[in-house]
Formats: C-alpha cells, structure tokens, sequence
C-alpha cells in the first residue's frame, strides 16, 4: 500500500489534526515509515491540492485537511450548524491569555478593567482553548492559565509566534461595531 | 431620559478643541432607549467607554484633557444609571480615579515635561495596555478560525467489519485493582487470601490446561529436565498444590510406581 | 467560482450525500447551474479521484465523498475514537484470575466479597485473556480458570512471574515453605 495513499486517507477522516509521530503509526507492508518519508508524502499532498477546493495546513497539532476560506460561504448553507460567534469579552479575555500566560484571573481583570463573568473563563476551558497551567506563589495560590494546542490548531496556528505582535496591535486603527453603533444613535439623534 | 442624553451628545464635538470649555447647546434631542441601550451596553467597561471618548474625539491618548474627559466620563455614566443598566462597580471607582487626577492636576508641577510626574501617566498606561489587548481580540476574532472560515472535512470511512476497540488495560491498573481487592479482603477479614509466587500458580493453569478428564497422564510427561531443576521444582509444587485444591486427581496403582494425573 | 471545485467544496464538507437537486443550489456567479452543468463536474471529479485515496460514490442519496475501503483497517487504529473502559469489576476479577489462578467464579467472589455479574468473566473470556483450564473436584465440578497466552502478550510479559509483585502489599497471610521453595525456583529459573 502506498504511503502517500494512506497518509491521504488517514488525513481525510481524522477529526484533529495529526503529527509525524502519529502518522508513523501507520505502518505500510508492515514497515515504521521515516520522518523524511512522511514529510516527502505530505509535500507531494500539498501539491496536489494546490488547484483544489481544499488545502493541508500545518498547525501545532499536525497537518489537516481543509475546505479553503474561499468556498466557506457559499457552502455554508449545507451544514447543519454554524460556528458559534464569542463575545468581545472572551475575546479580549482569550487574547490577554494568549499574550501574556500564565496569568491569573486577577491580571485579567486588571488589564480589561472590569471583573470577569463567572462563566467566562469556563467557556474559555470548556472550549478547550484554555487551561490552568499551575499556581502562582503568592497568597491564596491562584490558578494561571495559558492556551492550549487546541487553541493554536482552531487558529490555524502553529505558534504563538504567529500571532500579530502586541506592539502592531497598539495602534487603535479599526473601529469595530461599537463605532458603527454610535453613529447610528448620532443619526436618530440628530 | 431626554435630558440625560442631551449634554453628552452634543458636547462631544465640542470637545475636540484642546483646553477650550464645553459650551452647552440647549437643544432637544431624543435617541430611543433600545438603540442606546444596546449601544451603552456593548461598553466591556470603563476603560473601553474612556478609549472611546478619546478616540471619538480624535484625542491624544498621551495629552488627554482629563477635565474635559471626566465630565463626558460621568454624563456616560449618569446615562447607564437612569436606564438601569447593571452598572459594574468598576465604572464608579473610575469615575473615582478620574476625579482624583482632575484635582492633581491643579496642582503646580515641578516641569511641564516631566512626564513621570504626570498624574495621568498610570491611567495612560492601563489605557495603552487596555488598548492593545482590544485590538488583539479584535484581531482574533478576524482570525481566520477553523469551522467558521475553513470547514472541516466530513469524508466518510467506509464501515468494514472491524472489531470494536477494545478496552487496554495497563499493568499499573491490573496491580491497583489487585491492591484494592486485596485491602478490602484484609478489612472484611473474614477471607484469607493465599498467596503462592505466580509462577506456581501460572504452572497450575498451564498443567490443568495440559489434562483432561478422561485420560490418565503419566506424572513425568509434565516434568520437564529442559526447565532445569527450578523449572521442575515449579511444576511439582504446582503439582501438590492442584491436588490440594482438588483440582486434579492422583493415582498411584502400588507402591514406587508410576504416579498418574487426571483432570477433577 | 468554479463550479467544479464549488461542488467539490460541497460534497467534501457535507455528512449526508447530496443529491443533484441540492447542488443546484450552489450558483456561482448567482446562476443556478444546469443538472448537465452538474453532472459534467461530477464526472470530472470522480475522474479526478482515480489516482487518489478517496473516491466519489453515489447512492441513493446523492453523491458523497468517501475513503477507499482498501484504507480503512490501516487507518483506523490512528482515529480518535476512544477505546472503551474496563468496569473496576472486571478488573478485579482479572487481577484475581490474574495472581490466584486457578480460581473458581466462588473463589472470585470469595475474594471480592459480592457476586460476580454473569457477564462479567464471559467479556473477559471473549477477550482472550481467561479461559477455563479445568475443574475442581468438588460438588457441581465448577469451572476453574486461569490466564491465557494472549493475557502476557498484551502486557508484555514472558510468564506470570514478571507481574508486578505483592509482596509489599499489607497480605498478612503467608504461606512459608511452598512460597519460600517457590521463590528459590524463581531465583534459579531467572
């Protein structure tokens, strides 16, 4: 059986994403495949997808199959469910993780200024994008949290270092709904 | 409710020009109370309603006009109470801050440049940090996330008949349940648990396994001399102890003859 | 759009096939496409998988993408469907098969101090890790079992003896001569 076939295969149906280590699992005639096997497959992989719907990616957790951002939209109709859209909250609070783990709940509130939602940090964990990671030596021992692999492979992601740097982030450059809404109290004001 | 609404939105124009005085415009104004409500709601708090009087009013966040700011600030926050809004606590301990700063800031400073001296420099700071951790949500909210802007693929896998997984067991498991039983055993204490080196009790399933129930078996075609002396004293002790448990059976037609085994 | 790789998006997101009439509902470019329009992509499609470890299929439903039934068995150990557990009951009783075979099913309930469900030794029977070696000569001749072959290959041991020793466990009975002549048996053997 060919290795690049059954990489293909093992790649289409898997639900997360796989890493080398996984994939050698796979075992063709019987023989443990080679790092550089594998990588030589999932180059070839990529190739053939390039004029195709769909496209393999490499995130924290492996590679993955998927149905390029071009076609999303158009079918997005056939699926039975859609993402689930996360407050500006869980947003800001997952970015302050992402940049700054470990932290605390405490650190949280004190850089976005106000207390944070009981479920908050929940949802964040329940999702499994975020994680305690350990205490913090101070009294009480708070819990830090960081994100997790999960978090990076949702984004695409294969690190943090991928992420915008803070610093490029400092200019308020867009606006995002909250503007659009003033305008629209300011027009039925005036 | 009118005239809660009528400062704020017309003095924030105003506001723009640095050091001048707010004029107030008596004027009517009338916004309905949904459209506002959903507007003053989507504040995540006092630093998000401070960064957005700035940068409405397309302030220098290093230069900002606290008096001027603080006023818009509280007519905001008067707002949010006469709609009932749950109003955080940590709207009014801004306020607070705010105040204090105003009042600092009447007060000579040693050099106008000095910048460490400014009563505004923490605030600035927090707003700063506020901001970037905004934008960065912002950002990823635009991220391009899997299962909202790419889809997973949902390729079947032909059903053959394969076997259900089943369940692996570590060795680790095997001894906690063992210590478990065993603990419960020596509480109830009315159970005597024997206990013989498995290799014995291996050898009594595997020579129990090797007899059957309707044929004799000559003893010596269960001793084996390639195991060696310990291999032979192994199989004889598990020999003694299956009679014992009376789970075979012995016989021995006269004295000094052979001895022959038989499954119970 | 391409119609094609539009339809190619379809079918590879979608979990139930897709019938001719729901892929008219893609319209690239806001026209609805021709069911000739749809079936030539199709055919395209189906040609484009031939060297490729999935395959288009058509049933009753509609067409749906799925993976080369070749594929199957030597994916299958990578996928995240979780194994089933052992009930605390069936690892008991393995235990006890384990360290005091041969044992009767009233030895193990002796032991364990609560009757054995009836289905409990026949999973682990069925698993190939139990069988019956014989009986004991006593009233009803129950069954006495023991474990197999297969029970030390999945745990990788050479023999029985290899199984992590109870000796440190708190057993106040001990047996002297038989376990001490053992032992000396097992020091030579090793």
């Amino acid at each position: 059986m060919d290795l690049t076939r059954l990489i293909e295969a093992a790649l289409l149906v898997a639900s997360e994403p796989l890493g080398i280590d996984q994939l050698q699992r796979l075992t063709p005639g019987g023989r443990t495949p080679s790092r550089a096997d594998i990588q030589q497959a999932i180059d070839q992989l990529t190739l053939e997808c390039a004029e195709r719907a769909l496209e393999l990616t490499h995130t924290a957790g492996g590679y993955r199959y998927q149905v390029r951002a071009t076609y999303t939209a158009a079918v997005a109709p056939l699926l039975a469910e859609r993402a689930p859209r996360y407050s500006r909250a869980a947003l800001e609070t997952l970015a302050i993780i992402a940049y700054r783990q470990p932290v605390t709940r405490a650190d949280i509130e004190d850089i976005r200024g106000v207390s944070l939602g009981s479920n908050l940090l929940k949802t964040l964990i329940d999702r499994g994008w975020v994680r305690a990671v350990g205490h913090r030596e101070v009294p009480g021992r708070p819990a830090v949290f960081g994100t997790t692999r999960a978090f990076l492979d949702h984004f695409g992601l294969r690190s943090l270092g991928e992420l915008p740097s803070l610093a490029d982030l400092a200019d308020p450059a867009h606006e995002p709904q909250l503007s659009m809404l003033a305008e629209a109290a300011d027009t039925h004001a005036s | 409710m009118t005239a809660a609404v009528e400062p704020t939105q017309q003095e924030l124009p105003l506001a723009r020009v640095h050091g001048e005085r707010l004029t107030r415009l008596p004027e009517d104004l009338y916004i309905p109370p949904d459209a506002l409500e959903v507007f003053l709601e989507a504040f995540e708090g006092p630093l998000d309603l401070l960064l957005w009087l700035i940068r409405r009013q397309n302030l220098d966040i290093l230069d900002i006009p606290v008096a001027d700011v603080a006023v818009q600030y509280m007519a905001y926050v008067e707002l949010m109470r006469d709609l009932r809004l749950e109003l955080a606590a940590d709207y009014l301990v801004m306020a607070a801050v705010l105040t204090e700063i105003k009042s600092r800031m009447l007060l000579p400073r040693p050099t106008e440049d000095d910048t460490e001296d400014d009563p505004r420099a923490a605030l600035v700071r927090r707003l700063q940090d506020y901001a970037r951790f905004r934008n960065a949500g912002q950002a990823l909210a635009d991220w391009p996330q899997f299962g909202r802007d790419v889809l997973p693929l949902a390729v079947a896998l032909p059903d053959l008949d394969l076997p259900p997984p089943q369940p692996q067991v570590s060795l680790g498991e095997l001894l906690a349940a063992m210590t478990e039983v065993l603990a419960r055993s020596a509480l109830t204490a009315h159970h005597h648990v024997r206990r013989e080196p498995l290799s014995v009790r291996e050898r009594m399933s595997r020579i129990l396994g090797q007899l059957t129930a309707d044929r004799f078996t000559p003893l010596l075609d269960l001793l084996h001399a390639d195991e060696g002396r310990a291999g032979v004293v192994v199989s004889f002790l598990a020999i003694l102890e299956l009679v014992r448990e009376r789970l075979i059976d012995l016989s021995q037609n006269e004295a000094y003859g052979p001895i022959y085994l038989k499954a119970a």
